[in-house]
């Protein structure tokens, strides 16, 4: 039964389920309304007219349209962390519980104070802050911006995380197709019996399109009758997918389609693991645009008056939501189309109150239509609308010739004729093409593998819905390949369609082009007369076409008016370009389940869960997470933890997982003359059983990457690079691979997550080797010198790898066994290394001990930075050709005032340095003139008990011992330092040859 | 007219008939002494300049279709100078320094909101190489701070803070950064060079250009005939290797589509102009309300003025790892505009070999926020023929010599910068 | 002298719990399971050797090996395609490790192990392909990706190796997946999250498929 | 984007890197300072037509030689990289 409420609600009709009542609350009023209804259909069945305030001038709004397209009817949706601004209420499908309040006034809808700029409205033209608000200077920001921004921006977001999740998928078809009506539904039909796959989307709730306002006959039967015959034969295609609820907002390049489907917004809130929304990527051989027309407004002076609303959208609300706008209605058109408004309201026992209708001739059957319902037919426009928040009063009409006439209404139905939705067919830049006799513009051409059909593509009539939509499909059908029987195309009249182009009644009052943003006919003129006669200057100075509506309704009509302002044809004034997505699409639906934590993947190393059971503190490193140090109990800081790792290395012995490094096995007979090609060091000369340290540059001369390359066999070596450039690296190598140097016989596999390694140093480092590795290897200086690199044994018959390389500058061996031993190797580890009281240690200790040990890493190697420059140019070969070389030589990268590596420590040896310092001679003022380098990195020592640096700096190596100043503006430091030689700790390297 | 809340009140008793137009619409005469080859934000400032400070009056600014058209209209309004290698240092703060006195020279409200700008970092290597920039800006008497975490936290207490793949560890924030309005900058330019004397002069595609038996410049052939002129300069950025190439010349740039994304309008949520720096994803939000954001250029060369959907996806991925609450904010509109991408990241202002044609180029990023200071410099490079000192280092041969300008470190390879 | 034990460790070991997950009130609409120990060769052929590694490979497989994106079985062994002129050789027990593949292609291919650079994971049930769609930008329709297809591809920007075996029992297609070791736990939960909704049963197994 | 990688087949856009100009053929040993300034820093940067080297790197690995146009981003050829698997090129 019909709730009391419900006072504009029609007895019967309509696709409403009135055994499935539902409540909401609008402002804080609670309404019912039925499943079927959206929020709009719902306000207007409960008679409320005002729901919104414009843009700038906060003039009362109601509902103008029953789509997308709505450029008034915006609220808040929900409530708390859910709440959505600026959701039309016109495509918010009601839910029981729905919460919806208006938005964009104060203190409330009906008492809006905001609206005193309607009083200022005179100065508000467009474009009148460009002439204003700069003096003084200062008060922009401080007081006119922020005001302005108070006023703008219509609903007011959540402010807190989204509690919802989202998620992105693909799919895959034959033949997409973007809308259900006639046109859509009749291509669905087609392509599916040819035995294509097919998707197709609409992104209403109900499929049928405007058959389900307008109906009609096909094959003889009722539309809806035809809809759901339609829809039980497709479901039994295999391959035809119907999406509702599911907008295709864009099309991207080689036939790849976005589209959005709202899969639980008709619920108060998702069900338990679902998610909100989800985004679509459909890569489709052929798509076609079903996806309708937009009826426009005609621009005249009060046009913006609640209770205004599009003629096919009052029809909507009467047919299918049987909810009523008014009770007393009266149309103003300037097409034949608009009529149908008119026997929509008869039908269900509505007053017409006049119909005006700007057409020099009325078809006979309207003039008896009028004569049977006893309305009059008034030849004219509509020059004037009487009410306000309270809807329609009365309409003043002036007559053709002159005279003018009064209709006393509270509603009036527009239609200014219909624009097809060009949006899709235009997005790679394509231009609509102008078509006088409907007076619209239709798509001409569109991205490849598209077509329009129906009224998207200009044809209004059922008929022709139908026949193209059902050509297009078996199409684009054959064209993917499926040449099944298609069948026998539906069948329906065509309506005729006359319209005499009316696009702005010159009267007085606003007249509105762009409701939203408050754009009328006299900004359009005013633009003009400034020079923005170019239509993107105009959508630019008015703002005209930019709401949330996307221009919808206001674009053509403002363009038109620009036209017969500047004297120009239509056409010749052409469009602005369309810009995807169709309809505005929730940010989180991009993003899906790339956000919070799950942003980006994470890599963890083999020994991850270990160290997590030792409390290590882990940091971020790239992709990896590392263990940094590992807090013992009372400890009170990282530098008390980092520092005892340190001691306990070069004391005695410790491990740090080292897995990340970069690891690729360079096969092939070629590998050695390949290395020398790409490292400026020479690798073919490396005896097997041997590690090097090579260094790459890029083909600019700039150092790219570093690492230990050993060599496991004749054709076999074993490369490792940083962690941070492992992929890139491997990138490059297949480059110089594939193409610089494909003659060469070489083969590349990343082998990065095959090992598990390990970095055990420290004088005791054998002492603990010894425990784990079987007896029989010799593990002496003897048997395995500095540099060795060879596979052995481990005790319990494991396979591993040995390298006798040192970043620490201790005595030093890094292990690596097959990734899942990494855990076993950890535990042994420091099961066999209890008696030497073996300690692990981070990335912080790692970096303590290198910049002890002057070995450059990241911070070094920032990419503008030459071999020379980091102090390696003596290991540039210069007997080969290598990436790199040439470009290296260039004067300004050997010019001998490069800023080079050097060491630093503070003259107070209790100063704290820090990275970003910038190096000024000592006892000159700070200037871009005297800035002659900076500090790279920075650790506390604790084998020289105080804090040491390595910086770049201008001719550094020249100035070993010169006292220079370390100046930190940012910090508010400012000292002295002491420029050192870059290796602080055992420099002749006595102790990792040991 | 002259521009003030006055004129407007007594505009609007006469029903703002007596508007004129914003600037001229000029038909081109035969010969200029410099002719402008862009009618966006640059080619109209170098007009200006040459105008007002530099005295040539006789001057043209070709646009192959409405001023603005190109990336002075396409871009995120992002105006800052924090800058860390010498050479766009200085030269950025000139320009900056030029923003803050905009709308009086040119009498136009170009909407210049110094709102801050803060670059978030996520790792003490991000906060150290930020350390360093910092400080050279400080050096060079820019304003710089370093914030750390609870700095953040107050200023914007809705990032996220608690969940996050790479949490927010603080930021380098530069006060006088922020935002201008793009489009009335380019007419504003216009409203004002127009004032003086100058051409704007739309719809007029340069198809080529006329040289002498020595092979100097001595005009254009365009859509609307020849145009001679003393000297040509080009500030095309999007199309530059094209424009190049009439006159035999290569360039160490390409071209990419950056894409750019705005909201509906919003109430006022984001304060200033934030950039994550644990992904591509950087944030205003304009007077009107819509959240105006971006981020990595697509990767590939392109004049195709449309961005593609992955990346549409990894900005909004950014977006939704740095501050969750925008989930429900709708995407409105995206769009691409075409950057002249160069080898190193840094801008070319410089003669070319080409006798009388002179090169303002290779943007990347950088455009919009250098328009002001890029209109002084290659004002001054066509008048003086030398180069103005704050742009010593952006000569064409730098890549030639090893001098490059690479803030990233990346190299030459444009898709990286 | 400490005693040793070398225990395998799965890289899924922390993260993988077996059981029901996601969604209650449905039937299971996909079953997710790990398989454990096994022996995985990359085989690439030598410049200009690209027929001799083929010959090579049938005489050591009995069958020829891919070189267009399938998979192919034998009772002992999968070989499976990662790209031109090389494959993967799937294997367990020993047969195929890479001290005896090495001597028997040592004329032609280079080879790598990689058996602990990947973890294998097995998908099947009604949903899988709905649940994959959220994954994989391959197009898994049946007709497009027969059992034996295969593909190198990415998941969440990390390479792996898909392919798809032969049907389970009850005819639901299975499709196998070969993800980075280092990447596994973090795109397990990727994985999981993209089950929960239709409701997932995991498990671990020893046996190849 | 989609691309036909000419071993695995049609792929979308996110497997792939891009590197950029085909053309530019790298100078071979001995070549002088100005040879390999052209091949590393000047550029066509062509409006129309192009080939260029993409990586599938979230694929097979194989380096390509793509033919596009870089104002409709249509391809119209996509090639493997000369050395690209164990194609035998050369000596």
């Amino acid at each position: 039964m019909v709730s009391r409420a419900q006072t504009h609600r029609l007895e019967s009709g309509g696709l409403i389920d009135r055994s499935a009542p539902l409540n909401f609350r609008f402002d804080g009023k609670t309404l019912a309304g039925f499943e079927g209804d959206t929020l709009a259909s719902a306000l207007i069945a409960n008679g409320v007219k005002l729901v919104g305030r414009s843009f700038k001038y906060h003039r009362p709004r109601g509902i103008l349209t029953a789509g997308s397209e709505e450029p008034n009817a915006l609220v808040e949706l929900r409530t708390g962390a859910r709440r959505e601004p600026n959701t039309k209420a016109t495509t918010a499908e009601l839910y029981d519980g729905l919460e919806a309040a208006s938005q964009n006034r104060w203190p409330s809808l009906r008492h809006d104070l905001m609206a005193v700029n309607q009083l200022f409205a005179p100065i508000f033209v467009a474009g009148f802050y460009y002439k204003t608000f700069m003096w003084p200077a200062k008060f922009w920001e401080a007081i006119y911006e922020p005001a302005i921004r108070r006023a703008a921006g219509l609903g007011r977001a959540a402010g807190v995380a989204d509690p919802d999740h989202y998620d992105k998928a693909w799919a895959y078809c034959d033949v997409l197709i973007a809308g259900s009506g006639p046109a859509g539904l009749a291509a669905a039909l087609a392509a599916g019996r040819s035995g294509a796959r097919v998707i197709l989307c609409e992104e209403d709730f109900a499929l049928g399109g405007r058959l389900l306002a307008d109906g009609g006959t096909i094959d003889g039967m009722t539309a809806a009758e035809w809809i759901s015959r339609t829809l039980a034969e497709l479901t039994t295609l295999p391959d035809v997918r119907i999406m509702s609820r599911t907008t295709l907002f864009g099309v991207y390049d080689g036939g790849t389609y976005g589209a959005i489907e709202r899969v639980n917004d008709h619920l108060p809130s998702p069900p338990e693991h679902q998610v909100r929304q989800r985004l679509w990527r459909i890569v489709a051989k052929r798509s076609i645009v079903a996806a309708g027309a937009i009826e426009r407004p005609i621009v005249f002076a009060g046009n913006d008056t609640p209770g205004v609303m599009m003629a096919s959208a009052m029809r909507t609300y009467v047919e299918r939501y049987a909810a009523t706008p008014a009770k007393r209605i009266a149309l103003f058109t300037n097409n034949a189309d608009g009529w149908r408004t008119v026997e929509a309201a008869l039908g269900a026992g509505l007053q017409i109150a006049a119909v005006v209708d700007a057409r020099p001739d009325v078809s006979a059957a309207h003039h008896a239509l009028a004569a049977k319902a006893e309305f009059p037919v008034l030849n004219g426009s509509v020059a004037g609308v009487e009410g306000g928040k309270d809807g329609v009063r009365k309409i003043s009409v002036a007559l053709t010739g002159g005279a003018r006439a009064e209709v006393e209404a509270d509603g009036l139905a527009v239609s200014g004729g219909w624009n097809p939705a060009v949006g899709l067919t235009s997005y790679h830049r394509g231009r609509p093409k102008w078509h006088d006799d409907i007076s619209a513009f239709v798509p001409d051409g569109a991205p490849p593998g598209m077509v329009a059909a129906g009224a998207a593509n200009g044809a209004f009539g059922l008929g022709a819905c139908l026949r193209q939509g059902f050509a297009a499909g078996a199409a684009a059908a054959l064209n993917a390949g499926h040449s099944g029987n298609a069948g026998t195309p539906p069948v329906a009249d065509d309506e005729a369609f006359s319209l005499t182009p009316l696009w702005h009644v010159a009267g007085k009052g606003k007249a509105f082009v762009d409701y939203q943003h408050d754009v009328t006919a006299s900004d359009i003129e005013l633009a003009q007369r400034e020079g923005f006669e170019s239509v993107e200057h105009l959508k630019r100075y008015t703002t005209l076409g930019m709401a949330t509506d996307q221009g919808k309704t206001s674009n053509v009509a403002g363009l038109a008016i620009m036209a017969a302002v500047s004297g120009k044809s239509i056409p010749e004034t052409g469009t602005t370009i369309y810009r995807p997505p169709y309809v505005p699409v929730a940010i989180g639906a991009f993003a899906g389940h790339h956000r919070d934590e799950t942003f980006h993947a994470t890599r963890l190393t083999p020994s991850h869960h270990w160290a997590a059971e030792q409390d290590a503190v882990f940091v971020d490193t790239g992709l990896w997470k590392r263990a940094q140090w590992y807090p013992r109990a009372g400890e009170k800081d990282w530098l008390e933890s980092v520092t005892r790792e340190v001691k306990a290395v070069r004391g005695g012995v410790g491990f740090c997982d080292v897995s990340t490094l970069g690891k690729i096995d360079v096969h092939g007979p070629d590998a050695g003359a390949f290395l020398d090609r790409v490292y400026i060091n020479t690798f073919s000369s490396l005896a097997v059983g041997k590690a090097r340290y090579g260094l790459m540059l890029r083909e600019d001369g700039i150092v790219y990457d570093d690492g230990t390359t050993s060599r496991l066999a004749e054709d076999h070596y074993f490369l490792t690079t940083t962690t941070a450039k492992a992929g890139p690296v491997m990138q490059h190598l297949e480059f110089c691979r594939q193409v610089l140097f494909p003659e060469l016989d070489v083969q590349l596999t990343s082998v990065s997550d095959q090992w598990a390694q390990f970095s055990i140093a420290g004088p005791k480092t054998r002492d603990l080797l010894r425990e784990i590795v079987d007896p029989a290897e010799d593990l002496s200086n003897e048997g395995f010198p500095f540099m060795g690199a060879r596979e052995v044994t481990l005790r319990g018959g494991i396979r591993a790898r040995l390298f006798r390389i040192s970043f620490s500058g201790e005595m030093a061996f890094e292990i690596s066994v097959p990734a899942r031993y990494g855990d076993a190797l950890v535990r042994n580890l420091m099961l066999a290394g209890k008696p030497f009281s073996v300690t692990p240690y981070g990335t912080e200790a790692l970096g303590v001990m290198r910049i002890e040990k002057g070995h450059v890493a990241g911070p070094e190697l920032n990419g503008t930075t030459t071999a020379a420059d980091l102090g390696l140019g003596k290991i540039m070969s210069t007997k080969k050709d290598f990436i790199g070389r040439v470009m290296a030589g260039r004067e300004a990268l050997v010019a001998p005032d490069r800023q080079v590596v050097v060491g630093m420590k503070p003259t107070d040896r209790a100063r704290r340095l820090r990275a970003g310092a910038h190096i000024i001679p000592k006892g000159e003022i700070p200037g871009s003139a005297n800035d002659q380098g900076y500090v790279t990195s920075v650790c506390f020592s604790p084998t020289l008990d105080q804090w040491i640096g390595l910086a770049l700096v201008e001719r550094g190596r020249e100035r070993i011992g010169e006292i220079v100043h370390a100046h930190d503006p940012l910090r508010g430091e400012d000292y002295d330092v002491e420029l050192c030689n870059p290796v602080f700790y055992d420099p002749d390297g006595g102790r990792q040859r040991g | 007219m002259r521009h003030s809340i006055f004129s407007l009140a007594r505009a609007a008793l006469s029903g703002h008939k007596n508007w004129q137009r914003t600037w001229r619409d000029a038909s081109p005469k035969d010969h200029y002494d410099v002719v402008i080859i862009g009618g966006g934000g640059h080619g109209l400032a170098t007009a200006w300049f040459l105008a007002s400070e530099y005295g040539i009056r006789n001057v043209a600014v070709l646009e192959k279709g409405w001023i603005g058209s190109g990336n002075a209209g396409r871009n995120t309004t992002i105006i800052r100078s924090n800058y860390g290698l010498p050479g766009n240092t200085g030269f950025y703060e000139l320009s900056m320094k030029l923003w803050e006195r905009m709308e009086q020279d040119l009498n136009y409200n170009t909407m210049v909101s110094q709102r801050g700008v803060i670059n978030l970092y996520h790792s003490d290597a991000q906060r150290d190489a930020y350390a360093r920039r910092g400080n050279t800006m400080r050096i060079n008497g820019i304003d710089a701070e370093l914030l750390d975490l609870a700095a953040v936290k107050k200023m914007m207490p809705f990032l996220n803070f608690d969940n996050a793949r790479f949490p927010v560890q603080g930021g380098l924030l530069q006060r006088r950064g922020g935002t201008a309005r793009h489009d009335a900058v380019v007419w504003g330019y216009a409203h004002a060079a127009s004032t003086l004397g100058v051409d704007i002069i739309q719809n007029c595609e340069v198809t080529g250009f006329s040289r002498d038996a020595n092979g100097k410049v001595t005009g254009v052939e365009t859509t609307r005939g020849k145009i001679g002129a003393g000297k040509v300069g080009m500030a095309v950025a999007g199309s530059s290797s094209r424009v190049a190439a009439m006159a035999g010349l290569r360039l160490p740039i390409e071209s990419h589509v950056l894409q750019a994304f705005v909201s509906e309008a919003i109430k006022p949520l984001i304060p200033n102009v934030m950039t994550f720096g644990a992904g591509h994803f950087y944030v205003s939000q304009s007077d009107k309300g819509g959240l105006v954001f971006g981020g990595d250029i697509d990767g590939y060369n392109s004049y195709a003025q449309r961005g593609n959907m992955p990346v549409m996806e990894d900005v909004c991925e950014g977006g939704m790892a740095l501050m969750p609450m925008i989930g429900r904010v709708r995407l409105l509109r995206q769009w691409g505009g075409i950057m002249d991408m160069s080898m190193d990241g840094s801008p070319i202002i410089d003669k070319t070999p080409v006798d009388g044609l002179y090169l303002n180029a290779g943007w990347c990023y950088g455009g919009f926020k250098a328009t002001p200071g890029s209109g002084l410099v290659f004002a001054h490079l066509l008048a003086r023929d030398e180069p103005h000192k704050e742009a010593a280092r952006f000569r064409l041969d730098r890549f030639r010599r090893g001098a490059m300008i690479d803030e990233k470190g990346v190299g030459a390879q444009p898709n990286l910068h | 002298m400490a005693e040793f034990s070398w225990a395998s460790r799965s890289p899924l070991e922390h993260a993988l719990v077996v059981g029901a997950y996601g969604a209650r009130d449905v039937e299971p609409g996909i079953s997710l399971t790990e398989i454990r120990n096994f022996e995985l060769i990359q085989v690439m052929a030598r410049r200009g050797k690209g027929a001799e590694l083929a010959r090579t490979a049938k005489a050591r497989f009995g069958m020829a090996a891919p070189n267009v994106p399938k998979a192919v079985s034998a009772s002992d062994v999968t070989l499976i395609w990662s790209g031109p002129d090389q494959f993967l050789v799937l294997s367990k027990g020993g047969k195929h490790a890479i001290d005896i593949l090495s001597e028997a292609f040592s004329q032609s291919a280079s080879l790598s192990d990689q058996s602990h650079a990947r973890v294998l994971i097995s998908v099947s049930g009604a949903k899988a392909r709905a649940m994959l769609a959220k994954l994989s930008s391959i197009d898994l329709h049946p007709a497009a990706f027969p059992t034996g297809t295969a593909a190198a591809t990415s998941i969440d920007h990390t390479s792996v190796n898909l392919w798809r075996g032969y049907d389970r029992p009850d005819g639901q297609a299975v499709f196998n997946l070969l993800v980075f070791a280092t990447f596994a736990e973090s795109l397990w939960h990727t994985m999981l999250d993209a089950a929960a909704e239709h409701g997932a049963e995991i498990g671990y197994s020893e046996e190849l498929g | 984007m989609r691309i036909v990688c000419p071993f695995c087949g049609e792929r979308e856009l996110g497997e792939f890197t891009y590197l950029g100009d085909a053309k530019p053929v790298r100078p071979a040993a001995g070549a002088s300072e100005d040879d390999v300034f052209d091949y590393v820093y000047l550029r066509d940067n062509i409006a129309g037509e192009t080939t260029e080297h993409w990586y599938h790197g979230g694929g097979c690995r194989a380096w390509l030689k793509i033919t596009r146009n870089t104002l409709t981003h249509e391809i119209s050829s996509v090639e493997p990289a000369a050395g690209a698997g164990a194609a035998k090129v050369g000596a």
